[in-house]
């Protein structure tokens, strides 16, 4: 029987994979998906408990909302990886280094 | 095994089989692309969960919306007749060893804890989901929207040529 | 719909900024060479409205659950509220286009819309009561900071700055989310005070989940107030923003994710009684801020030892602050929520100061580096000296603003016991060594040679008005302060009803 | 599901003893066969009405030779399609190049699941169903830019990237006009849709609200022919620009699926408007008059019938109507359908939300569906006026 922890893990899966994403890749889009993963694997984490723990659709609509702020994240997030490409033709996050000190 | 655990099984591993092509691929391509399984799959769990109305919106934001602006984003941040659009991976080792962690203490957290077990059957919710925002929800359904309309406003300003006074 | 009803009387501040930020980017679309200064005036117009009822809020004592436990109005919100609300309206008086060298040119109809939109996420976030309110008060914040700091477009600098400030904001928030779900999975409800209901009985069975999910809770928390190890994207966002943009973030999102924090760690995570609260369930999440809030200001004042850029500095500054501030969530004691609030009153006026006398040099000599700020007292003495009070009141010395934060923050944690002196201690030397790079800036400022060909600053009348008003403001406030701590011992109050 | 399977049950009771898997299996296997057969024999039809209305119209007869009145010419050409070599350019990336139609068909075949055939006549009665429609289309988008890129030919991908921003721009104005009939049925379901519409021409919504419903459904039939890429709406594969477009480099069955797909999404397209303004599988007659003949349930006839018919206004338009430039597409897009979308799910929210008009305006019952068809048959008389004179001149010029 399918229950609340085989959701759990899945999510937990998809969480670790976007870690694994943000650590390993250089490229900003790519940055961008793991962090779609991450949100997504948060969003199954919030209906799955909507649907097994809690008992109410707070958790879903919560998820809802979670899908418009990654929507307009993302909007803002190519716009400035677009800039970044128009001024040094790189969309590579290593190569974005001349602040430090 | 009941028809629905079969589908379960299905969605799941097609939503972290793509998920890991998506941090996996060589190519980015690949990666995009592969992201549309892993929301699709994401979806399909939202459907088994009985979240009808929420898998549609994930398909109707996620698939036609954020992955349609990603692909862009791919497309216009490379020399498009490039067809390999190799990206570079740094690091595989270290990080598959603190993924590989996060995942057991995850794993292991959704595993032992005693969740509360109230519990809901499925049934249709988009009546419901419409009443709470604009109920219950409703400051957090007005402030969404003038989320979206400083993203809109940032992200034109943003990628807007021409500089004007 | 009464509900609606009631609540809008308690949403006043907010809704005179929506209603400011529509207007603004009407306005700034139809067009017209007048659409500049119109909507400069129709910001500080709405912001001063907004400002009015906030005060109104405040001394009315309002308090309460709006729109069905979405946010809550207390006195606490309310001070909260006037900060957030002041800091934008001095942002925009005081700096913006015409002090700011790097806005020059661009549109200014954008600008103020953001502003307007920041300081009402800010607003949300200080008074949310709802998990899902709390989220996306936050992501709201964020990705307005994300757009103020891509503003300068065609700048490699703020481009790059808003980049790493974007990913580095989205992972944190990504990760806070993810907490959150936990923390609804362990509760079943998304109102805070109903999750503090079920956790003030604990949770059974293992308290793992309950950990990550704290853990993560503070990893967004840590994120907007840049506490370490979360203040990575810091100094690189200050220095590749604007100005004045920099200015404005250093004070206001800051400010608001302090007001979240404390309402999330006071009303929450803990069981309000009188004076004091008591720690809900097994999380002692104070050992955890008290480790951050550590490791925050050692760090930050270290950091800044080595800088030149005056952004850098006073980034690393704002980071050591932060770690003060957070002595004040730790106390977990209405002294503590006091001394929080009066330490973020008096940083706003000594921060934006200083980032005030930053903005005009930059106006003048078009340079950051405080390689270039020797004889800067001779071409410029008003500002200097008032550079100097700014830096004093940083470093905390009587009879300074400054210093009266440092003091009370100080006593709230002296006040929890001698289990925790050594806290204080720490404070005390950390306050010491941030003292070597201010005094080093008002070394340079007014004992190094160097500039001597230079001609004099020659400052605008608004801007010498400006730098007396925030000289006063550091100075002043020592002399009625019965009052203002009065104010402050008025607005802990906080609400934690649904 | 659940209609298949009562339905299933009513005409062979036997089968409820049989294991669950067996009757899941029929009960998907069923309605998915259907509408595959549905597919795949549509487009043959489609494909010969489109040659053939394109033939009258240029005032040429169109295929004649395979078949009387050339009517089996599509299906030599559909076989023709099938048995020729699907060629695979060197350079393709293989995989993408086999996904990517595969997706397209999906997206466009799947909305067909809710589409309602009869008050019982349906795959599956889903609450979102008017939000999975439009969830669903949007899965081709991806598919013609996996197309356009796996061909890895410049044409190709400046097709699939056109074509992607032409469908989310007009998807956008398209799901602000779905508001407008979901506001006023308060519901989302494809069943409840046409419930509302019950009882006669003049209860469709096209004929209530009188001046918001007609300008409503137009435009949303026109979204709809810009997201199938129709003409004037062509431009992601205008082939005087593109060669082709996203499918410059697909030949074969491949070539085919992606036509499959393009003439299925025109029905659905078609069946959808007709369902949200034209009573869906409603006849037209009052009194449920024709509903069904006899015992035999008509729902299905009206429903091809008026989605027939809104693709031959397609074809009919194809014809008459130049290809619009990109930035005139963008414009009508985002400066003309989206803001009247805006405002018009206003004033729908205000009229829905008064008591006296909630069934449509009080002159809707008498004024407001005759002004509409007499405003359709002018537009219609003027047309065959332009086109007599067209050809009276044309004999002149001959002469």
């Amino acid at each position: 029987m399918i229950g609340l922890s085989h959701y759990l893990i899945v999510s937990a899966a998809l969480l670790s994979l976007g870690i694994l994403g943000l650590l390993t890749r250089r490229n900003a889009v790519n940055v961008l998906m793991s962090i779609e993963l991450i949100l997504n694997s948060a969003n199954v984490n919030l209906v799955a408990f909507s649907r097994f723990g809690a008992g109410n659709l707070d958790g879903q609509v919560f998820a809802v909302f979670v899908i418009v702020v990654a929507a307009a994240e993302v909007a803002v997030a190519l716009a400035i990886v677009l800039t970044m490409y128009r001024l040094r033709r790189t969309p590579n996050l290593d190569d974005a280094d001349i602040l430090r000190g | 095994m009941t028809a629905a655990d079969y589908v379960f099984w299905v969605f799941a591993t097609a939503t972290v089989v793509s998920g890991a092509v998506v941090v996996f691929a060589r190519s980015l391509i690949y990666s995009a692309f592969a992201l549309l399984f892993t929301f699709f799959g994401v979806a399909g769990l939202y459907v088994l969960l009985g979240a009808d109305f929420l898998a549609a919106t994930q398909l109707l934001i996620y698939v036609g919306g954020i992955l349609v602006l990603l692909l862009f984003g791919v497309m216009l941040t490379h020399r498009i007749y490039d067809l390999k659009l190799r990206t570079e991976k740094t690091q595989l080792g270290p990080g598959l060893i603190v993924a590989a962690g996060i995942f057991i203490i995850f794993a292991n957290a959704a595993l032992i804890t005693e969740w509360p077990t109230v519990g809901r059957e499925p049934a249709p919710t988009t009546k419901e989901i419409g009443r709470l925002f604009l109920g219950e929800y409703l400051l957090a359904f007005e402030a969404a929207s003038v989320l979206l309309l400083v993203a809109l406003i940032g992200a034109a300003m943003i990628v807007r040529r021409k500089k004007d006074a | 719909m009464e509900e609606v009803l009631r609540s809008l009387g308690l949403f006043k501040p907010e809704i005179a900024l929506t209603a400011g930020l529509l207007l603004v980017v009407i306005v700034d679309s139809i067009g017209g060479a007048w659409r500049n200064g119109a909507v400069r005036i129709l910001s500080i117009a709405t912001l001063a409205v907004a400002l009015g009822y906030a005060v109104e809020l405040q001394v009315a004592g309002a308090q309460g659950a709006i729109f069905s436990g979405m946010l809550t109005v207390d006195p606490l919100g309310s001070f909260f509220k006037i900060i957030l609300v002041l800091a934008s309206l001095l942002i925009i008086t005081a700096f913006t286009f015409r002090a700011a060298r790097e806005l020059h040119g661009l549109g200014q109809g954008e600008f103020h819309a953001l502003i307007l939109a920041l300081t009402l996420s800010n607003l949300l976030l200080a008074g949310a009561n709802d998990i899902v309110m709390l989220y996306l008060a936050l992501e709201m914040v964020s990705i307005t900071s994300y757009v103020m700091v891509a503003y300068l477009k065609g700048d490699r600098m703020s481009n790059e700055a808003s980049l790493k400030y974007l990913l580095f904001g989205a992972v944190s928030t990504g990760g806070m989310l993810y907490g959150l779900s936990l923390l609804y999975g362990l509760t079943g409800t998304t109102s805070l005070p109903g999750i503090r209901e079920v956790l003030a009985t604990g949770v059974p069975g293992p308290q793992l989940a309950l950990y990550l999910a704290t853990l993560l809770i503070v990893v967004g928390f840590g994120f907007k107030i840049a506490a370490v190890p979360f203040h990575f994207w810091c100094p690189d966002v200050y220095q590749g923003a604007a100005t004045p943009v920099t200015a404005l973030l250093s004070v206001a999102p800051k400010a608001a994710g302090f007001g979240i924090a404390v309402r999330f760690f006071f009303g929450t995570f803990a069981v309000p009684v009188t004076g004091t609260w008591d720690l809900s369930g097994v999380i002692d999440w104070q050992l955890l801020l008290v480790v951050i809030s550590v490791a925050t200001m050692t760090l930050g004042n270290v950091a800044a030892l080595t800088q030149n850029n005056m952004k850098r500095l006073l980034a690393y500054s704002s980071i050591a602050h932060a770690g003060y501030i957070l002595m004040g969530i730790v106390a977990l004691s209405d002294v503590g929520a006091r001394s929080l609030l009066i330490y973020l009153f008096a940083y706003l006026f000594m921060n934006l100061g200083a980032f005030l006398v930053v903005t005009l040099v930059h106006l003048h000599d078009g340079t950051f580096d405080l390689r270039d700020y020797p004889g800067l007292y001779r071409r410029a003495p008003l500002l200097t000296l008032a550079m100097g009070l700014f830096m004093l009141s940083l470093i905390g010395i009587p009879p300074l603003v400054g210093f009266l934060g440092k003091l009370y923050v100080f006593g709230a944690v002296v006040n929890m016991g001698s289990g925790y002196y050594w806290y204080a201690a720490v404070g005390a030397v950390n306050a010491a060594i941030a003292g070597f790079y201010y005094l080093r800036v008002l070394k340079v400022m007014f004992i190094d040679a160097g500039n001597e060909d230079k001609p004099p600053l020659k400052l605008a009348f608004v801007d010498r008005a400006w730098l007396l008003f925030f000289a006063a403001a550091n100075l002043l406030p020592v002399l009625f302060w019965s009052r203002i701590d009065e104010w402050a011992r008025g607005a802990v109050v906080l609400y934690t009803g649904r | 599901m659940d209609i298949t399977y009562d339905l299933l049950l009513r005409i062979f009771p036997a089968l409820a003893d049989a294991p669950s898997w067996v009757l899941v299996a029929i009960v998907a296997g069923l309605p998915a066969l259907a509408c595959f057969a549905f597919m795949g024999v549509g487009p043959v039809i489609y494909v010969y009405a489109e040659r053939k209305i394109s033939g009258f119209m240029q005032d040429r007869l169109g295929p004649m030779r395979v078949g009387k009145w050339g009517l089996l010419q599509t299906i030599a050409d559909t076989v023709k399609l099938l048995f020729k070599e699907a060629i695979f350019p060197r350079d393709v990336d293989r995989t993408l190049f086999l996904l990517a139609p595969i997706i397209v068909c999906v997206g466009a075949f799947l909305p067909l699941v809710v589409i309602p055939w009869g008050a019982r006549l349906q795959t599956a009665d889903l609450n979102v169903g008017v939000f999975f429609v439009a969830a669903i289309s949007s899965l081709s988008v991806i598919g013609l830019i996996m197309a356009g890129w796996a061909s890895n030919n410049k044409y190709a991908l400046f097709g699939g990237m056109r074509s992607a921003a032409q469908i989310v721009s007009y998807e956008i104005p398209a799901i602000m006009l779905l508001l407008v009939p979901v506001m006023i049925a308060g519901s989302l379901s494809l069943q409840d849709l046409v419930a509302v519409q019950a009882g006669g021409l003049q209860n469709w919504l096209l004929f209530r609200y009188f001046p918001i419903m007609p300008i409503a459904f137009v435009m949303f039939f026109v979204a709809g022919m810009a997201e199938c890429n129709r003409t004037p709406f062509d431009i992601p594969e205008a082939e005087s620009e593109l060669v082709a477009g996203f499918h410059t480099e697909y030949s074969g069955f491949f070539f085919a699926m992606f036509m499959m797909a393009e003439y299925t999404e025109m029905f659905v397209i078609s069946a959808v408007s007709s369902v949200l303004f034209l009573g869906g599988y409603l006849s037209p007659f009052p009194g449920g008059v024709l509903q069904t003949l006899g015992p035999l349930p008509l729902g299905w006839f009206w429903l091809i019938f008026k989605a027939w018919f809104l693709i031959f206004v397609m074809m009919w338009l194809r014809w008459t109507l130049p290809r619009l430039r990109v930035d005139q597409l963008m414009h009508v897009a985002w400066k003309v359908l989206l803001p009247v979308a805006f405002v018009l799910v206003v004033v729908t929210g205000f009229f829905v939300l008064l008591p006296e008009t909630a069934n449509g305006f009080l002159w809707d019952r008498w004024v407001a569906w005759p002004l509409t068809l007499a405003f359709v048959a002018f537009l219609f008389v003027v047309m065959v006026r332009a086109l007599r004179w067209n050809r009276r001149r044309a004999q002149e010029l001959a002469a």
